[in-house]
């Protein structure tokens, strides 16, 4: 009896380890799903697919150690478009961890000795993933049709505030010191040239950055974006030289409307700005759009669950030559993010990345969930913050929220050791917002400067402050004294985030912090991030914000989260050069510091001018608190399915290096 | 027919038989609600949930607005009353709070070696103070542990603070904001059903097509609209005022209906023919008369729409629609329960929903006690 | 019965407009008109917007009227277009929204419903005959509790024994593996599988009313006196009861699928939200706390005229299955 | 003790008089009512010949029609009889109905076919879901094997003739809300005698009927027995009905028959004082207008906790103390066939007035 039931145990056991060998052994070149349409005869052979064998990028750094599997399917919490976005994106060039470039899109590059002319080598037989050719025209085609699409005839000035959107990389200074966007020139197919009004030495950076897709499917596009032919284009060139080929169509708004319509009923928008935002800007989220990125969305974005499925023509291989990526798909489910952790834990998900609050009960359930605990290096100021809109509609709280004795009160009116031990376990250190020591842009005492707890001395100090009450109302606030608000209790809102339950007790705490110092707090909470990055986008509407800065990996490369250029930065508000409405700074005072070396950082054309500006505006954050930081810690974790392969501990992830981009994704592969 | 005509019984004598027999209808109800011993059990555990809810800052050692950032997320204080062997009175050790190296979870120990007593009737620490019935200021705390020493009976949330103070403090919301939302509906239902049965005619249309409408809507999404319209700097006051009148809003058509078409059953039985004959006002008929002849029926409908409320305030809360932190609510506490590794690793966090279960369970079995009773013919 | 429909038919009109109305108030609710988020949405799309522009919006969605003027505005585009107006939290129209999700929503209702009306009829009537019996007991108990546990715990307190046992938690319709497979006897049955928890949940409640409701008219109508005509007639005891007690007490039951199908539906709302379900529950949820309230008042909006409808089949069913109330409604 | 056995080969034969269709004796029934177990039939006997029609008064809770449905056995579960009810069927086999189980073929056979009931609420006496043919032809289908729905239709037309219903084809088809309550209680007796039964129960048949439809119904039934020879149990507070329908009465107080005879004796001999106090309550033509009703004091006690006395004694003007209150009352004979049960019918017990 029990021979038998062992002869059969063994005879299943042999059956299953064939049939897992067929799966996992393949050594073939390509992933088995693609090879089974290449053998249907409705997908091109393997080679036809890859650039030309010079061009190919080989990526060798990240190669496995074990043999990899092709298949399967990674299955993660939908975090909304920033983060499915950047797991897959492919930039003309790479940033990587020490700020320097790479190749990537992009071959290759050339500058003339001016400092003037970059020529851009693009890679040689590289098709869209719908098959068609990639070449310069796309990259051309991009610039002055989808990004730079209104400029002044005559001062070549951007009016249209679409383009003050993104971190204008493309802006130089002319030689009468007026900043005009660069041409950018079709060669041939495979090349293009970017023109700079000045130098710029770290525009490779810049483009990497702010504008990591300057290319996009001009055939695909071309009748819907809306295009009046007949009128000069901005730089005065017609289409046909620009584009390398034949002219653009005539395009109204209804009928790129219509046209985009006819392609899908995902594309259904209500007019050609909204278009243009969602299916020029934010791709991504749309099916049928074709990209060069590993893994591309199938699936309407009103699903539970995202689908991103495999490129076949994907233009990296590895090491041995095998078609990149490993993965077939990714999915992204859409669910509270209260569910995250039991989700992990009972293996629904294949990662999830939490930080030091939820840290005991992830690394707790590792053996019950099957999986492993990452810590990644994020290079922040500080991990837990709050800040005040510099910009608030409001005047009354505008002026208090300057006042430098009000965010010095408020900041040492914090117990940063309570919130560690209620919120993050004891895992993070009490800091003020400020680069930490051992980094380029360290202060002497930057991260101390106002941590101590003394809620007597705050009191004192907003006692000192004018236009607000020092006695307290019936419910123990201090009310404004004059101006519109007179005798209503100072009420802040802090916004937070859906998926960080953290911002919410975090504000609760700093309820009752503020309380002693009679300072109402609310809470406003936002289900959806898109609702809260709106609400910065807007600049005005909110008043203040918890958990929104983390300072920057690199000041001089990326100013945006700590300078005053950016639309959706918390504490400067309207005060960002990106509104088109931008408020201006009174003269002479700290914001006025802020402004200026931002907008001395964006027109340097020398290294040392931007490494100066740079430090200016540290130094005024130095000087001015502007964002009050309560805690920091470098690190944030992953825990990542043990059947997930090649994932990488201690990876720096940030915005400018694309989080958990980073790890190459299209690297790891899935072994059950 | 008439035949017999009853009178006082001359031989009476103090028979159970007797007793059934003349009883008046109240006193037949409560006769036969005390005989329903779930009922009688129900109607206790609710009185003694209410007078807890009443005295609940006294009780609660904690205020709403007090907590503890050394002992988040401790488990439940065992209280005990021998120390080695020996007999002290109730204590409890003193706790201390320790980090396993790897997970970094908090571990709260308790130190054998120290022993703090349980005092009774002591005056709490600074934040607990109240105003008992929100007159008489007071800082007097049933209970409370000596030398510092920590007693959470229910364990702690993960701010710190006391569940068992927060399930009390809670209680005085959950608890009555069905109540007071109920007597609202009563309000409403009554006048509203009343106007609606005795005038008829186009009052009666207009209420009716009134009801159909507030009828027509889902309750539940009803009341999730209408909550989320409060705006969140309200003080938890207002908020509780305003939820009373959102759930009142939903709830009483229901009732309108059934007073309406009682109105009009009941406006043809004689005895309002006969005092409406003999010229008694509309209003005196509707009081005297009227509502009288189905108020047992109304009080029963009433105590069996309270489990409805209590889940609807606690559901609301629950989704963030209703009260918020720091004001407490059963609700509100539960909101920590959303997620599975809290009832892996922190189940007594569970402990507010035994309340709220047992609380609807309690009013369900009153309810059914009381309608038994009301009914003659059971 | 045709007249009585139309009749029926005429007042449901008058209801759904007056619905409408009491909805669009409702939208106009939360502080701040809509404008206000809309220009701030056109400014996050890298749009300036000037004044003109703005008052061309509000012209377009008459804001800058009084409110029956906006109301109409707002009812006219859904007569007419069919247009619910604009989800500025998911950036698509309304309409596009409720389409992606109806279908899921009604198909967990109905699943829902018909497992409700499966089990509660027979154990009504079980419990009915058997009044006081170890079964009846047993079955008022269950109910009592059922109806006691709001819907949110069951959900979570099924999903952690769920997750005891299966170690997994069963939430969302498919497990990560069926996700996106093809249709399989597979799939099929971890959709089953999965539909467990939700339909328990969201049926619970209802079946426990339902049972105690079908016990209640059974009991009344074993205590009819026909029941006595039909013993002394010698017809057995069982036959009475099939024959006449249950086809009267099922009268009410059945005749409540209408607006049964509209508290299931709405029951879900509470569900989908705890159990991850893709059901307009959560994105209603969604949409009130981000007080997208064309979104939210649309989803309202159409539950209020489901339950029109519900309350318009009940009607029409139980006419159609009572004579007596057939006559009456014939009547008037 | 209670529990009935449906045995087909029984053991035990009973006998009764030839003439006799039905013998109660002895019947006891209690009920059980929450904590209470109310004595409601106290050793009851009569008997019943063919083609006679007996009638059982008394006060509404007296026991009249618990005892009825005992006969037909369709009280509720939470009642226990003991004693015997003898009863000769068609085939003229003697069964002691009480020893039948309740919901057993032999007793299914027996309701309806044999023994039929019609009821004081004709109102609620059908089920208001079916139509009126359909309710009355399932009593044909039920009990004649051999009839079909078109021949049970036709039996059911000539019924509803038979007892008066105008344009029964119509009627057949309709429901019983379209019915009149007296037009509702002639269906129940057409429906009640669609299969000839010996022996017809009528439960205060009239009592929820006008006046004018009381006689129509009354004399629709004496026809009908005159047609049919069935016997009739006639059940009544009314004894002016008692006196125009009945061949002999027996009057019923707390679960007693407490005087019994033919109804020239109960009229003009009553002998008992609750009989004395019926026929004394009764209006007559001849009283004068300012005299006031005759009442009876107090109402039927409940018969709980019962103690050997005679039921009547709190409310008997004629009470003798010590005696009505303390002792079981032996039944007397006033003349052949009048029984009485009191003790002032005892020699040498002094009459009060």
């Amino acid at each position: 009896m029990y021979k038998r039931f062992a002869l059969l145990f063994l005879t299943l056991c042999m059956v299953m380890s064939v049939m897992a060998g067929a799966v996992c052994a393949d050594t073939g070149k390509e992933a088995p799903m693609l090879a089974e349409q290449v053998a249907a005869g409705t997908l091109p052979p393997l080679e036809d697919r890859l650039p030309v064998e010079a061009d190919v990028y080989v990526e060798t750094e990240y190669t496995p150690e074990e043999t990899p599997s092709y298949g399967g399917t990674i299955r993660t919490n939908n975090g909304g478009m920033w983060y499915f976005g950047p797991n897959a994106e492919e930039p003309l060039f790479r940033l990587l961890d020490d700020g320097t470039v790479e190749q990537n899109v992009a071959k290759s590059y050339d500058l003339s000795d001016d400092g003037l002319v970059y020529t851009i080598h693009l890679r040689e037989g590289m098709k869209w993933s719908d098959g068609t050719p990639f070449t310069a025209t796309d990259c051309v085609y991009y610039y002055n049709y989808v990004l730079v699409t209104d400029v002044d005839n005559e001062t070549g000035k951007v009016t249209k505030s679409n383009a003050g959107r993104y971190y204008n990389w493309y802006m130089t200074a002319d030689e009468n010191g007026v900043m005009r966007p660069a041409q950018v020139r079709y060669v041939d197919d495979q090349t293009f040239t970017i023109t700079l009004y000045s130098p710029k030495p770290t525009l490779l950076q810049a483009i990497a950055i702010d504008n990591k897709w300057m290319f996009c499917p001009k055939e695909w596009y071309k009748d819907i974006m809306v295009n009046d032919a007949s009128a000069a284009h901005w730089s005065g060139e017609s289409d046909l030289k620009l584009i390398g080929g034949e002219g653009l169509p005539t395009i109204t708004e209804e009928q790129a409307l219509a046209n985009a319509l006819a392609k899908s009923e995902l594309y259904n928008f209500e007019n050609a700005a909204k278009l243009g935002d969602q299916l020029g800007y934010r791709y991504w989220q749309y099916a049928g759009r074709p990209t060069l990125r590993p893994w591309n969305i199938v699936s309407p974005l009103t699903d539970q669950t995202l689908v991103f499925v495999r490129n076949p023509y994907y233009w990296k291989v590895d090491a041995e030559g095998r078609q990149l990526p490993y993965i077939d798909t990714f999915e992204y489910v859409s669910m509270d993010a209260s569910l995250y952790a039991q989700e992990k834990i009972a293996g629904n998900l294949d990662l999830v990345r939490f930080d030091a609050a939820d840290f005991p009960i992830y690394k707790s359930s590792e053996a019950i969930g099957n999986y492993t605990v990452y810590t990644d290096i994020i290079p922040s100021w500080a991990n837990v913050s709050f800040e005040f809109n510099q910009g608030y509609k409001d005047p009354q709280y505008r002026e208090l929220f300057a006042n430098l004795d009000f965010r010095h009160a408020v900041s040492i009116a914090v117990d940063r050791e309570e919130v560690n031990e209620i919120l993050y376990n004891g895992m993070m250190t009490p800091a003020q917002f400020a680069p930490a020591a051992g980094t380029a842009e360290y202060i002497e005492g930057g991260p101390e400067k106002w941590i101590e707890l003394n809620v007597d001395e705050a009191n004192a100090l907003l006692d000192g402050i004018e236009g607000i009450s020092t006695e307290r109302n019936s419910d123990g606030y201090r009310t404004f004294v004059g101006g519109e608000h007179d005798g209503q209790a100072i009420t802040i809102e802090f916004e937070t985030r859906a998926d960080a339950p953290n911002d919410a007790q975090l504000v609760a705490l700093l309820a009752k912090y503020f309380k002693p110092l009679g300072l109402q707090i609310v809470e406003s909470n936002n289900t959806d991030n898109n609702a809260r990055n709106e609400k910065y986008y807007a600049g005005d509407v909110y008043m203040a914000a918890v958990n929104s800065s983390s300072g920057s990996f690199n000041v001089m490369l990326r100013p945006d989260a700590v300078a005053a250029n950016r639309n959706n930065c918390a504490f400067i508000g309207k005060y960002g050069l990106e509104h088109a409405d931008a408020m201006t700074p009174e003269p002479g005072s700290a914001m006025e510091e802020m402004v200026n070396a931002t907008k001395a950082l964006i027109s340097a054309s020398k290294l040392e001018d931007m490494q100066a500006a740079a430090a200016r505006i540290v130094k005024s954050h130095y000087d001015n608190t502007w964002v009050i930081g309560i805690l920091a810690s470098n690190k944030t974790f992953d825990a990542v399915a043990n059947r997930v392969h090649n994932y990488r501990d201690g990876f720096v992830s940030c915005d400018e290096l694309r989080f958990l981009g980073n790890t190459r994704p299209y690297t790891w592969f899935i072994q059950d | 027919m008439g035949l017999f005509k009853s009178k006082n019984n001359t031989h009476s004598d103090e028979k159970k038989s007797d007793k059934y027999y003349y009883a008046s209808q109240w006193g037949l109800m409560a006769r036969k609600f005390r005989k329903h011993k779930l009922a009688m059990g129900s109607t206790f555990v609710l009185v003694i949930f209410y007078l807890t809810a009443i005295f609940g800052n006294f009780i609660a050692p904690q205020g709403t607005e007090q907590y503890d950032g050394k002992f988040v997320n401790c488990k439940p204080t065992p209280v005990h009353y021998f120390h080695e062997g020996k007999f002290v009175g109730p204590f409890v050790y003193g706790m201390k709070t320790e980090r396993d190296p790897v997970t970094f979870m908090a571990q709260h120990v308790e130190d054998r070696e120290k022993i703090c007593r349980i005092k009774f009737f002591t005056q709490g620490d600074p934040g607990g103070e109240y105003k008992w019935l929100g007159l008489f200021p007071s800082n007097l705390h049933l209970f409370e542990a000596e030398d510092g020493g920590k007693i959470f009976l229910f364990g702690t949330d993960n701010m710190g603070r006391d569940l068992f103070s927060r399930v009390i403090l809670g209680s005085q919301i959950s608890l009555f904001i069905p109540v007071v939302g109920m007597l609202l509906t009563v309000v409403l239902g009554l006048a509203i059903g009343s106007l609606a049965g005795y005038f008829g005619g186009w009052i009666d249309t207009v209420i009716q097509r009134l009801i159909e409408v507030v009828r027509s809507f889902p309750q539940v999404p009803l009341w999730m609209a209408l909550s989320a319209a409060i705006p969140k700097t309200m003080k938890p006051a207002q908020v509780f005022m305003l939820m009373t009148i959102i759930l009142s809003l939903v709830s009483w058509p229901g009732l309108a209906r059934v007073v309406r078409s009682k109105f009009i059953s009941v406006k043809k039985e004689d005895f309002i023919m006969a005092a409406r004959i003999s010229g008694a006002p509309g209003s005196k008929l509707i009081t005297r008369h009227m509502i009288p002849s189905f108020l047992s029926y109304i009080i029963v409908d009433m105590t069996m729409s309270i489990p409805s409320l209590i889940i609807g305030e606690t559901t609301l809360s629950f989704l963030g629609l209703g009260l918020r932190s720091p004001a407490t609510s059963w609700g509100v506490l539960l909101q920590e329960t959303n997620k599975l590794e809290t009832i892996m690793f922190y189940n007594w966090k569970l402990i507010p929903m035994i309340f709220v279960f047992l609380s609807v369970l309690a009013f369900n079995f009153m309810g059914d006690g009381l309608r038994d009773a009301a009914d003659p013919y059971k | 019965m045709t007249k009585f429909i139309i009749k029926k038919l005429l007042i449901m009109t008058l209801t759904v407009f007056l619905i409408s109305l009491a909805v669009f108030f409702i939208i106009t609710l939360p502080p701040g008109d809509f404008m206000t988020n809309y220009v701030g949405r056109m400014l996050a799309a890298g749009e300036r917007v000037n004044q003109e522009e703005i008052d061309a919006l509000r012209r377009t969605y008459a804001l800058d009227q009084p409110f029956f003027v906006q109301f109409w505005s707002w009812f006219s585009r859904i007569i007419l277009k069919g247009d619910f107006g604009y989800s500025f939290s998911l950036s698509m129209p309304v309409t596009a929204v409720i389409k992606a999700y109806i279908g899921p929503t009604m198909a967990l209702s109905i699943t829902t419903m018909i497992f409700t009306y499966l089990i509660a009829i027979p154990v009504g009537i079980y419990s009915a005959v058997h009044q006081y019996s170890f079964g009846d007991y047993l079955f008022t108990t269950v109910c009592f509790l059922g109806q006691a546990v709001p819907n949110f715990l069951m959900a979570i307190l099924l999903m952690f024994i769920a997750f005891r046992m299966t170690g997994d938690t069963m939430l969302g319709l498919f497990s990560p593996k069926y996700q996106n497979a093809p249709w399989s006897w597979e799939k099929v049955l971890d959709l089953l599988k999965h539909c467990i928890i939700p339909v328990l949940v969201i049926g619970l409640n209802n079946t426990c009313g339902l049972i105690r409701t079908m016990r209640s008219q059974m009991l009344d109508e074993l205590n009819k006196n026909y029941v006595m005509t039909g013993k002394a007639k010698g017809m057995k005891a069982a036959a009475i009861r099939y024959k006449y007690c249950v086809r009267a007490a099922v009268n009410p039951i059945a005749s409540s699928i209408g607006w049964s199908l509209v508290n299931i539906f709405t029951g879900t709302t509470i569900t989908a939200i705890v159990l991850n379900l893709p059901s307009m529950g959560t994105v209603m949820y969604n949409a009130l706390i981000n007080q997208d309230m064309y979104l939210a008042g649309s989803w309202l909006f159409l539950m209020a005229i489901a339950t029109v409808i519900g309350t318009f089949i009940s009607d029409v069913l139980l006419a159609w299955l009572d004579p007596r109330a057939r006559k009456e409604y014939l009547k008037g | 003790m209670f529990k009935k056995k449906d045995k087909k080969d029984q053991a035990q034969s009973y006998e009764i008089s030839p003439e006799h269709i039905l013998e109660v004796r002895n019947l006891n029934v209690r009920i059980s009512v929450d904590d209470y177990l109310l004595h409601a039939v106290r050793g009851v006997n009569f008997s019943l010949k063919k083609g006679e029609t007996l009638g059982l008064v008394g006060e509404s809770g007296c026991g009249k029609s618990v005892t009825s449905k005992e006969i037909l056995g369709i009280n509720p579960d939470n009642c226990k009889s003991e004693g015997q009810i003898l009863y000769r069927t068609k085939s003229g086999k003697v069964l002691n109905l009480l020893e039948l189980e309740h919901d057993g073929a032999t007793y299914r056979a027996i309701r309806g076919s044999e023994i039929s009931m019609i009821f004081q609420e004709p109102m609620t006496a059908f089920s208001p879901l079916y139509t009126i043919g359909n309710q009355l032809s399932e009593i044909i289908l039920l009990h004649d094997k051999n009839a079909t729905k078109a021949s049970a239709r036709e039996r059911v037309l000539e019924m509803l003739r038979k007892v008066g219903i105008a344009n029964p084809e119509k009627r057949i088809d309709q429901y019983p809300h379209e019915f009149s309550g007296g037009m509702l209680q002639r269906a129940l007796i057409a429906m009640m005698l669609c299969c000839d039964p010996d022996l017809l129960i009528a439960d205060e048949p009239t009592t929820a009927l006008d006046v004018t439809i009381q006689a129509q119904i009354l004399e629709l039934m004496r026809s009908l027995q005159k047609e049919f020879g069935m016997s009739i149990l006639f059940i009544t507070h009314d004894l002016g009905i008692v006196a125009n329908m009945c061949d002999n009465v027996a009057v019923m107080y707390l679960g007693e028959i407490v005087e019994f005879g033919s109804v020239r004796q109960i009229f003009h001999n009553p002998c008992h004082p609750y009989t004395k106090g019926l026929l004394r309550s009764l209006p007559r033509m001849d009283q004068n207008r300012d005299e006031r009703l005759y009442i009876i004091d107090g109402v039927v006690p409940l018969p709980v906790d019962m103690h050997p006395c005679c039921g009547f004694h709190d409310r008997c003007g004629e009470c003798l103390v010590g005696i009505c209150d303390t002792q079981q009352i032996p039944e007397y004979e006033a003349e052949p066939g009048h029984m009485v049960r009191c003790k002032l019918m005892e020699q040498g017990v002094k009459h009060h007035g």
